[in-house]
C-alpha cells in the first residue's frame, strides 16, 4: 500500500500541521512515512507545499511527481500542482476559495468541500485545515480517529490546547460532508 | 476630485510579500515618498539587504542593488565612490546591520562615508522564522530565547548610540512606525537623512522602530503597542547626531 | 466631501487602519479576497475628514484619499 | 520497543548531537538548516550546554575553534552562503588539527540563489573551499534516520583523527520529517586530548597553532597532514552497493538524489540493462577503489546530481576512461526525477 | 625604447591595472601582496581613482561589488587567508555576474601557515570555494611582465563574460622583481554596461541580484550560467606550449613551478627522453583538449606543483587513463628544484 | 642579594622577534608579572591574534591558542564556555581588534563574555609593514596614508568609548607604556582586567597604548614621546568603565 | 648598593633604558653582539638605587635588578 | 654569462638596497635580471635572504640553490647558504660580525671583509652593506662604477638623500680593502 499526498495552500492555512498530523498518525500505526515541506521561498507570505507519503514498504523519494491524493486550498495552488494528477487521483479541494477549471480529466475524483465556508460558520477561519483532514480521512480511511484525536491533543500545546475542541469540530463537519455529499462509507470511528 | 493620498510614483504598484501589518511596507513607501519629493527617482540607487526586504528591488522603481546579507554599507560605499551625484541608499534589517554586518556599518559611518541608511529595527530576525535579533529587547520571547532574553544573550545594541561614539557620523536619528504621527515624523526624518547627503554632509542613518507581527506572535495592532510601550524604553526616540544643530 | 478608496487586491486585511480613523468610519468586512482574507471596508455610514491616518499606517499602500 | 521520533533532517542531526556528548553549539540562523539551531535553542540548555546564536558565520566557527581547541565535542552549522563564510577559519581548523562538526544543509546558489534543495556545494566541501593542502572529512546522509546516525559517526572520527568533518545534506534532508530511533546507549566516546587547552596544570604548556614560520617546518607540517590523510582515505570510505557487482550500468548518486537512483532501480526490473547504484556515504574520502573495481565491469557510469556536474568529476578519476562515464544533473532547486534518470538510461543506446 | 622597470610582481600588477583602466580598488593588508596595496595606496590618488584600505577582505570584495554593480573597472587583491574570506561575495559576483579583477598571491596553507609560496588555493580558485555552479576565470602568470599583461587581460575577460577573473599568483612571484614594460598605449577596454546601476534615468530601473526565490528561475539562471561558461571554455583558454609535439615525457606546470620545469627543459638536452612542456595560463577554462591530445601520444605525464596535488586532477581528468600522469609537488614553501624533478623523470624508467 | 626585579616566571627566557624597542615586549612581560601575581599560570589561556604579537604563544609558559585575525574574542569564547574557571584571555593588535575584528569584540563585550582582553594600540599595522589602522591619528603618515591620514580614510577609532556604549562591558581602561609610571600603572590595569574576570563581572579591557618605532619611523625613545604628545590628545588615558566604582 | 645585571643576549639595544635611570647611569655600550649591535651598559662609575626604572621599561626583559 | 649571488643577513643590514641597486643597474646595462627577497617569515626582525640573478639569457627559475656568489652578513645566514656552495663559488663574509667554520672546500674564493668594522670606522654602522657591494662589485666586476651610483643617488630620496655621501664612501672602502687584501684588477671605474 501506497498513498501519496500533496497538500497546497498559502502559509496560513494550516497545510503543516494537517501534514504533521497525518504523518504523526500513520507513523504511530507502524507505517512508513515521509513528510516534506517544500517552501515557495525564504520569502513571507509565500505558498506553501507539503508532500506527504505513506507506505507499509520503505520510502525512496518523498518528492512526489504523480499524487494519488490532492489537497488544494487555493487557485494557485491548483495551477502548480495540476500536473501531478494521474488516472484516479482524488482531487480534495476547497471551493470557497477555488475554482476549477471545466477540462478536467474524468479518471479523477473529485472532492468539493466549501472548507473555508464550514470553518467560519464554526467560527474559526482557520480551522479550515482541519475540515479538509475530516474529509480526506474519512474518504480514504487511513488514520483511526482516536488515534488522530490523540495526535492533534498532543500537538496543541499551552496556549493553543484551547484549540482542540474547535480543531475536533471541523474536523467531524468535514467528515459529515463528505458523508452528505459523497455517499462515503463511515468507518474510521473505529479503534485499532 | 483630488488625490491628496496616493501610492507614490517610486513605488510599484505591485502587491509585496510581505505579511500583513508588516512594517517594512511603511518603511518603503515612506522612502518612495521621500524620493518622489526630492524628484530624486532617476538618480537613486538602493540596496536591499538578505531579510525580509530582501525583494525591495521589486517593489522600488528605480536602480537596485542586491547584497550578501550584512553588507549593505559596503556595496553602497562601492556605488557612490563611482557615482557620487547619485542618491545612494542601504536599506538594512536588525540582524542584517547589527549582527552580520556590524562591522561594515561602524567602518562606512567612522569614513563618514557619503550615503544613506534606513535600518528597520524589528528586534526580530523575520526572515528566518522569529530568532533573537541583536536588537531584541530583555525578555523577550524569541525562537531562539524560549524562555525570553537573558543577559547571557548579551543586551539589546543601540546602533544609533553606538554609532553617535564615532567621529564620522552626521546625522542619526530613531523614529517609529507605531502612530500615523510617529510615521509622518518618520517621513521628515527619513527626508533629512537624504538631504544630509545631497548636501554632502556625510553619513546618515535613520533607525526606523518597526513592527514584525508574526514573530512578536501579536495581532498587528498590539504590536504597534509593543513598539511605543516596549521597544522604546530600550530605544527611546530622537535625534542622535545632527551635523547641522551639532547636536551629538 | 473627502473619501478614500481601499484596494482590495492590495489590502492585506491587518486593520491597522481601524483604530487609527479619528470618525470610526472603517471596519473589516465580511466578504472574502481570494486569498481568503477579509479586508478592510469603509464603513457604509462613515465619516471621513481626509485626515490620511488610515493611509498613512497602511503597510501596504492600499488607501487612497481623495478631497474637493 | 523504540520510540520513534518524526522530525526533520535539522532536528535529528542536533539530537543526535547532543546523544553524541556535543555540549557546545554555535551557530547563526539561515534557511533551510533553522530547525537545527532553533531546535538546540531549547536542548541545550536542558542538558546543561551552551548555545550561542553567534553574531554571524564568522563568529560561529571561530567559537567553534575556541571550544574544539579546550577540548570538548563542539558543532556549527549552517547553509551554502554561511558556510562560505566560514571557509578561512575551517581551513584553519584543519591546520590547527581541530576536531568539530560543521552541518552544511546546501541550497540553491551561487549568491543567495533560492532555499531550494541542491549539491552543488560538493566541490567546496571535498576539494577544500579554503585556501591550503587541507581535507574535511564529508559524510552525506540520504535519510533522516541516517542523519542521525552519521553525527554520531562525524564525532567519533573527528576526534580519532582530529579534523574537522561536514554532514553534507540539503535543504530536503534538513527539512523532510522521517521517523527516527536515536540510540540512547551510544557511547559518548570522549577521545582523551593531550594535547587540548585545560590549563598547564600538572604538564608543559599546550599550543593549539597552524602558523609555521620556521623554513621547513610548514612542508614537514604538511607532509604529516597528508599521511593522516592518506590513513583517513584508507580506513574510513563509506558507501553502500547496492547490486553493482554484475551490473552493466551503474548509477552513482549521494543524498538526495541516491534515495531517487533507489526508486528508478526499483522501477526499472523489467528494463534492458542489468542496473546498479553506488551511493558514496563518505565523500571525501571518496570510494574510488570501488568505483574503479565497478568500472572494470560496468558498461557505463551515470553520475546523478543535483548540480552542474561536481562529483561525476572524482567519479571520473576514479574511472579513468575504462568505461564511459555520464552525468545528468539539475540545478537551482531542480531535483531530478525517475523518469528523467530513466531517460537518461534509455539513450544510452547498447 | 621602452621603459624598463625593476618591479615586484605585486607593483607590476597595481600599475597594470591603472593602465587597464581601474580605478576602483579596495584591499586589506596581507603579505605576500603588500607592495600592490602599497603601490595603490600612492597611486591612485594621483590618477584621481579611489583607493580604500577596507576594514576587512569582507569589505573590500563587497565594495567591489557595488562599484562592479555601478560599472566600474574595479578590483582587489589578497592572500590566501583573505582570499578564503572573500568566497561568499565571490559567489555572489559570479551570481550576479559582475565582472572585476581579483588577485590571489598565494602563500603557505593550511591556516596561518607561513608567507612562502605555494600553489594550494588552485582548487579553491578552479572549483570554485564558494557556494553553488559558479565559475570565475583564472590567469596564472609566470612572469612579473607576465603579471602585467595578464590584468589587462583579466578586466578586458571580466567585461566580456561579466564574471569576476582571478589572477592567481603566489608569494614567489608577488614579490620577485624582474623588468617590466608597461604598454602605455593599450586601449582602455571599457564595455558598454546597459545592465549597470546609473540612476534609471531614461530607461527602466536595472536590477542587480543573484536571488532567484521563483520556483524554476533559478535553474534556467543556472543554465544561463552553464552556457556562458561553456563558451568562456569554448574561446579564452590559454596555455603555452613548449615541444610538446613529439614529446614522450611532458611536464604540465603554471606559474612559478613553470619557470623551474623550463630550467629542466634546458638542462635536459643530453636526456633519454623527448622532454616537453605545457604551461597553463588560463587554470580555468583548463586547457583540457590540449592535453588530450599531448596525452595521445606522449608515454608519460608529469604534473609538477607547489601543492600536494591539486591541479593534476585537472590533467588526469584531461588525460582520462590514456597515458600515466604523475605528480611531483613540494608543499609549504618548498618550492621542487631541477634536480628534484630531474630525478622524477629518472624514475618513470622506461 | 635580593633579586627584586626579574623575569616572570610565566615568561619563558627566550629571544623575541619584536624589533628594539617595540611595546610588545613590554605589555608581555606585564601580563606575565600579572599572571605570575595571581598564581594563575597553570590555569591561565591566552589567545595570540594575527599581528606582530603571533608569537607570542612562544613566549609565555602557560596554554596559548592562535586565532584566525581578528577573531580572538570568538576563540576566547569558545575557550571560556568549556573551561570557565580557568583564566582566559585574547591578546590583540589594533588592526585585529578595531578592523577586521570589530564585530567580535563588540559582539564579545555585549554579550558580557566572562573574558580579560588585552588590546595593544600601536596606531599602526605592524606585522604587514606599516599600513594605516583604524587607531592611526589624524595626519599620521603610514604606508598606506602617505600623506598623512585624513577623514577620507575615516577618523581613529575609540575602542573604550564605543565599547563603553555596551551593556556588556564591565570594565575598560585606556592606559600607555610611555614611561616607567606609565607601564606601572599599566600592570594594575591589567590585574584589573584579570580580577574582573576572577570575580565573574564580565567583560573587562585593557587598552595600551604602545609603540612601533618601525613604523613610527622614530627611535625607539621617540616613539615613546609620540605616544604621550600625540597618541593621548586622540585616545586620553583612563578607566571609561568600572563595574566596581559604576563609573561609566 | 643595589645593582643591576644585562642580558646581552636578550639586549636589543633600543636604550629605552637609558633616559629613565635617576641616576644616568646607564649607556650604550662601543662592544658588539653577535647580532652586530650595541647594547646597553652600566655605566663604570654609575649609581643604582634600585628603582627599577631601567627594567619597568625594558621591552626585552633584559635587565635584572638586584638589592641587599 | 650568468651570476648568481645570494644575499643574507637579517633585517636591517641593508641587503635588500644592495640587491635592488644591484639588479637596477644590471637592468640598465640591458641584462636580464631577477631579484628574489625571501623574507624568513611574516616576522619582525627574521633574516632576510635576497636572490639576484644577472644574465645575457632568459632567467628560468630566480631561486637559486648553486650560488656563484655569497654575500654573508652574520652567521645564521652562513649555516643557511652553505649548501648553495659549489666549486669555484665566491664568499663574501662580514668578518666583523661572522665566524667561518675551518673545514671549508677548497675550490672556492673567499673574501674575508671587515664590513661592520670599516662602516663603524666612517661613522655609519648601517653602511655595511655599501662595504661589501664595493667589494663585491670590485671582485667581479659587473657594473660601470657611475651606473651604480646613479642609481644610488635615485635610490635615496627625500631625507635619506644626505646618505648618498656615506654610502658612497662606504662603497669605496669596500673596493679599496680588496684591491689592497686580495691583489684585484681594480677596472670597474670604467663607464660603459
Ligand atoms: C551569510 C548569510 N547568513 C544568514 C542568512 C540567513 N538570513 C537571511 S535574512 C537573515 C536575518 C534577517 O533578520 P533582519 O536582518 O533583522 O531582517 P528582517 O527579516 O527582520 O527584516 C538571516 C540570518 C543568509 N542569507 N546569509
Ligand atoms: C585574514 C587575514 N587578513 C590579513 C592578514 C595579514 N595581517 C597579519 S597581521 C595584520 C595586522 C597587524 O596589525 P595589528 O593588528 O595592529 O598588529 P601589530 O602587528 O601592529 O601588533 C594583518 C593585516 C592575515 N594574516 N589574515
Ligand atoms: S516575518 Fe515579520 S518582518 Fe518579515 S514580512 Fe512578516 S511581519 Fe514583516
Ligand atoms: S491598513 Fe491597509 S492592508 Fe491593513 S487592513 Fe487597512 S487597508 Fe488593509
Ligand atoms: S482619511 Fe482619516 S477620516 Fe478618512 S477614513 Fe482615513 S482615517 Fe478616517
Ligand atoms: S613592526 Fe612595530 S609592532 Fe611589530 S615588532 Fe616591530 S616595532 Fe613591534
Ligand atoms: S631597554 Fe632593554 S633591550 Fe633596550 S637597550 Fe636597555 S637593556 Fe637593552
Ligand atoms: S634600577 Fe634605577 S637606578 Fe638602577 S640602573 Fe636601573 S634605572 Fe638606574
Ligand atoms: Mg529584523
Ligand atoms: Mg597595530
Amino acid at each position: 500500500m501506497i498513498e501519496k499526498v500533496i497538500l497546497a495552500g498559502y502559509g496560513g492555512q494550516g497545510m503543516m500541521l494537517f501534514g504533521k498530523l497525518l504523518a504523526q498518525s500513520v507513523m504511530m500505526n507502524g507505517k512508513y512515512v515521509t513528510f516534506y515541506p517544500s517552501y515557495g521561498t525564504e520569502v513571507r507570505g509565500g505558498k506553501a507545499f507539503y508532500h506527504v507519503i505513506i507506505s507499509t514498504d520503505y520510502i525512496f523519494s518523498p518528492v512526489i511527481d504523480e499524487a494519488d491524493t490532492l489537497i488544494i486550498m487555493n487557485n494557485p495552488s491548483f495551477d502548480k500542482f495540476q500536473n501531478c494528477i494521474v488516472n484516479n487521483t482524488h482531487l480534495f479541494y476547497n471551493s470557497s476559495l477555488v475554482h476549477l477549471p471545466n477540462d478536467l480529466p474524468d479518471d479523477i475524483n473529485i472532492f468539493k468541500i466549501p472548507a473555508t465556508e464550514i470553518a467560519n460558520d464554526i467560527g474559526n477561519l482557520v480551522a479550515s485545515n482541519m475540515v479538509m483532514m475530516g474529509a480526506y480521512n474519512c474518504v480514504k480511511n487511513l488514520i483511526p480517529r482516536s488515534r488522530f484525536l490523540y495526535c492533534l491533543r498532543t500537538s496543541l500545546t499551552g496556549k493553543k490546547a484551547a484549540l482542540f475542541e474547535i480543531n475536533k469540530l471541523a474536523m467531524e463537519r468535514g467528515e459529515q460532508y463528505v458523508q452528505e455529499n459523497y455517499n462515503i462509507n463511515y468507518d474510521i470511528g473505529q479503534d485499532e | 476630485m483630488e488625490k491628496i493620498f496616493t501610492r507614490p510614483e517610486s513605488l510599484l504598484d505591485v502587491p509585496t510579500h510581505y505579511c500583513a501589518g508588516c512594517g517594512h511596507g511603511v518603511v518603503q513607501r515612506l522612502i518612495a515618498e521621500v524620493i518622489d519629493s526630492l524628484g530624486a527617482r532617476e538618480k537613486t540607487i538602493g540596496i536591499a539587504p538578505v531579510g525580509c526586504a530582501v525583494l525591495a528591488y521589486n517593489y522600488f522603481d528605480f536602480d537596485m542593488s542586491e547584497a550578501p546579507h550584512g553588507r549593505p554599507p559596503a556595496v553602497a560605499t562601492g556605488i557612490k565612490r563611482v557615482h557620487p551625484e547619485n542618491l545612494v541608499f542601504a536599506y538594512q534589517g536588525d540582524g542584517d546591520l547589527a549582527a552580520i554586518g556590524i562591522a561594515e556599518i561602524i567602518h562606512t559611518a567612522n569614513r563618514g562615508e557619503n550615503i544613506t541608511v534606513i535600518f528597520v529595527n524589528n528586534a526580530v530576525y523575520g526572515m528566518t522564522n522569529g530568532q533573537m535579533a541583536p536588537t531584541s529587547i530583555m525578555n523577550q520571547k524569541t525562537i531562539t530565547t524560549p524562555q525570553g532574553r537573558t543577559s547571557s544573550e548579551g543586551y539589546p545594541l543601540k546602533v544609533c548610540e553606538l554609532l553617535s561614539v564615532l567621529d564620522g557620523s552626521s546625522f542619526l536619528a530613531r523614529v517609529s512606525t507605531s502612530t500615523p504621527e510617529n510615521i509622518r515624523l518618520t517621513k521628515k526624518t527619513i527626508l533629512k537623512g537624504f538631504t544630509t547627503q545631497i548636501e554632502k554632509k556625510g553619513f546618515a542613518l535613520v533607525e526606523v522602530l518597526s513592527a514584525c507581527p508574526v514573530y512578536l506572535r501579536m495581532e498587528p495592532e498590539e504590536s504597534l503597542k509593543f513598539i511605543d510601550n516596549e521597544m522604546t524604553k530600550t530605544f527611546p526616540l530622537g535625534v542622535f547626531k545632527d551635523w547641522e544643530t551639532n547636536n551629538s | 466631501m473627502p473619501r478614500i478608496e481601499i484596494n482590495k487586491d492590495r489590502c492585506k486585511g491587518c486593520l491597522l487602519c481601524v483604530p487609527v480613523c479619528p470618525h470610526d468610519s472603517l471596519e473589516i468586512s465580511i466578504a472574502l479576497n481570494v486569498y481568503g482574507i477579509h479586508i478592510a471596508a469603509f464603513k457604509i455610514d462613515g465619516i471621513c475628514s481626509g485626515c490620511t491616518n488610515c493611509a498613512t499606517v497602511c503597510p501596504d499602500a492600499a488607501i487612497e484619499v481623495f478631497k474637493d | 520497543m523504540e520510540t520513534k521520533h518524526l522530525l526533520t533532517g535539522n532536528e535529528a542531526a542536533a539530537e543526535a548531537a547532543i546523544i553524541a556528548g556535543c555540549r557546545y553549539y554555535y551557530g547563526y540562523p539561515i534557511t533551510p538548516q533553522n530547525e537545527l539551531i532553533n531546535y538546540l535553542a531549547t536542548r541545550m540548555p536542558q542538558v546543561g550546554g551552551t548555545f550561542i546564536q553567534a553574531e554571524s558565520e564568522l563568529a560561529a566557527i571561530n567559537m567553534v575553534y575556541g571550544s574544539a581547541a579546550a577540548g570538548a565535542r563542539t558543532m556549527t552549522s549552517s547553509s551554502s552562503p554561511g558556510i562560505s563564510l566560514k571557509q578561512e577559519c575551517i581551513s584553519y581548523m584543519a591546520g590547527s588539527e581541530l576536531p568539530c562538526l560543521i552541518v552544511n544543509m546546501q541550497r540553491g546558489g551561487p549568491g543567495l540563489g533560492d532555499i531550494s534543495t541542491s549539491q552543488a556545494d560538493y566541490f567546496q566541501a571535498v576539494k577544500g573551499g579554503g585556501h591550503g593542502d587541507y581535507r574535511i572529512i564529508v559524510l552525506a546522509p540520504s535519510t533522516v534516520q541516517e542523519t542521525a546516525d552519521l553525527v554520531y559517526d562525524a564525532f567519533d572520527i573527528a576526534d580519532k583523527y582530529r579534523n574537522p568533518v561536514m554532514v553534507l545534506g540539503d535543504a530536503q534532508i534538513g527539512q523532510l520529517m522521517e521517523p527516527v530511533v536515536f540510540h540512547k546507549e551510544r557511547k559518548n566516546n570522549v577521545a582523551d586530548k593531550p594535547w587540548a587547552l585545560t590549563g598547564s596544570k600538572g604538564r608543559k604548556k599546550n599550543i593549539v597553532k597552524s602558523f609555521y614560520p620556521v623554513k621547513g617546518e610548514l612542508e614537514v607540517f604538511n607532509k604529516k597532514l597528508q599521511e593522516k590523510y592518506k590513513r583517513i582515505e584508507d580506513n574510513e570510505v563509506l558507501f553502500e552497493d547496492l547490486n553493482t557487482n554484475g551490473a552493466d550500468v551503474v548509477l552513482v548518486a549521494y543524498g538526495t538524489t541516491s534515495r531517487i537512483c533507489k526508486d528508478v532501480i526499483n522501477k526499472y526490473e523489467s528494463g534492458n540493462h542489468q542496473l546498479g547504484m553506488l551511493r558514496p556515504i563518505s565523500l571525501w574520502p571518496f570510494p574510488t577503489k570501488k568505483i574503479r573495481e565497478i568500472s572494470e565491469s560496468a558498461k557505463a557510469i551515470i553520475t546523478i546530481e543535483m548540480s552542474a556536474g561536481q562529483m561525476v568529476e572524482d567519479v571520473r578519476l576514479a574511472v579513468e576512461g575504462r568505461c564511459p562515464v555520464h552525468f545528468y544533473g539539475r540545478t537551482g532547486g531542480g531535483i531530478p526525477t525517475p523518469k528523467e534518470i530513466l531517460k537518461k538510461i534509455d539513450e544510452l543506446g547498447f
